[in-house]
């Protein structure tokens, strides 16, 4: 099966997987990657992030996710690639990779793929300022995205 | 039964897991939650509003009102916010 | 401004062009890469391509598809690379590399670019294959998709 | 006025640019390519189809009916496939 999910806590290099990922085809024409990346803001500075998952879940999920994109759009690849712990800003926390012989089928799976991911994979993010520690509220939003890949 | 719990739900209740034994009557996933916070008033509150609380029975997400049916581990926790 | 756009006969590392763009930010949270690679497929197999291009059109009108993302979907960032003259299977032709806050500006942004590239920058392929050579033919379907960008 | 060509225009026409001198009433694209056409048999058959042929002026990509307005450069080309 062509579908890889990784969970790791070591940081990953973003150009690095893109290249593992692209050598192992020649024959489709497609690749759209999509990496997620800790924020900090001016106005209110993120020290570090740190990201509590449920392993299991977690893995199941996302394989989940990979597996509907690939029948849905016709993907021929989808590697996924999620950090849990602690992380700073400026570093990647996800990577999602699809690969399909038309752009449109590797652009719409790998937003299917985050759509999900950002609502149905389990994972919490934690974020340490200076003035403390918080929970990051899930967002409205991101349900909404999801809620468009199930209508007719 | 295992019962694991994640993020603020984990913190608020001091604790990641724990082994519980519920009776018979208790048969749906809400069931559970009514019959611990009936027995624990730090679940009681942890659990007041059950809109923010998802569950999954062994590795998969489900809805309040699933039937248990002999799942052996129970997971709850707050709406996901990865990626 | 935070646009580039490279013309090169030089092929070009998708992976090292991602950690690049990626490198010059702290701030934004969400990357999308699109690259496109030269197919060949099994019953059709290419031998090689052949770009051909109009240098100062195809500058112009990428740096304008750039800025048009940038402003449509709030882009902090565009690289758009582009090869021209010969190339073989399993090599880059393109690459979009978008950066923003958001996920969907990301996405949207990269799609926009390179639908209207599909269309309106002065490339045009010529295919070896076993047979002979043949320009290829434009494609409805990508007409299509850049039409919907205009729709309201 | 120079013209360019490219793609299988330029292959068919056997050359990639032209120095041309229209008379004034050549006031458009279109104008420019019936007269070319009409000097020139193999111009008149390469262009044989206009909905294939798509023009720039100065590095500006134009409709048909645009006026030359004393551009120094116009190319053709066929419909354009790169990505």
């Amino acid at each position: 099966m062509p579908i890889k999910v990784r969970l790791q806590e070591e940081k990953f290099d973003p150009g690095n997987e893109t290249s593992r990922f692209l050598d192992e085809t020649t024959s489709d024409g497609a690749a759209v990657t999509f990496t997620g990346i800790v924020r900090s803001q001016k106005d209110k500075p993120v020290i570090s992030m740190t990201l509590e998952h449920y392993p299991a879940l977690a893995q199941s999920q996302l394989e989940g996710f990979a597996l509907k994109a690939e029948r849905r759009f016709g993907l021929s690849r989808v590697t996924i690639i999620h950090r849990h712990g602690k992380m700073f800003p400026g570093e990647p926390i996800v990577q999602v990779m699809t690969m399909s012989p038309h752009r449109h089928a590797a652009f719409e799976g790998a937003r299917f793929i985050m759509d999900f991911l950002k609502t149905d994979a389990p994972f919490w993010k934690k974020e340490q300022t200076a003035d403390g520690t918080r929970w990051v509220s899930a967002r409205q939003e991101d349900d909404e995205a999801r809620q468009r890949w199930k209508q007719p | 039964m295992k019962i694991l719990y994640f993020a603020w739900l984990r913190e608020r209740l001091n604790r990641g897991e724990e082994e519980v034994s519920p009776p018979p009557e208790v048969r749906t996933v809400n069931d559970l939650m009514d019959w611990m916070a009936s027995n624990d008033e730090g679940f009681a509150l942890a659990f007041a509003r059950r809109s923010l609380i998802r569950g999954a029975l062994d590795e998969n997400i489900v809805d309040h009102d699933t039937p248990l049916e002999g799942a052996g581990t129970v997971a709850f926790f707050p709406p996901m916010t990865g990626g």
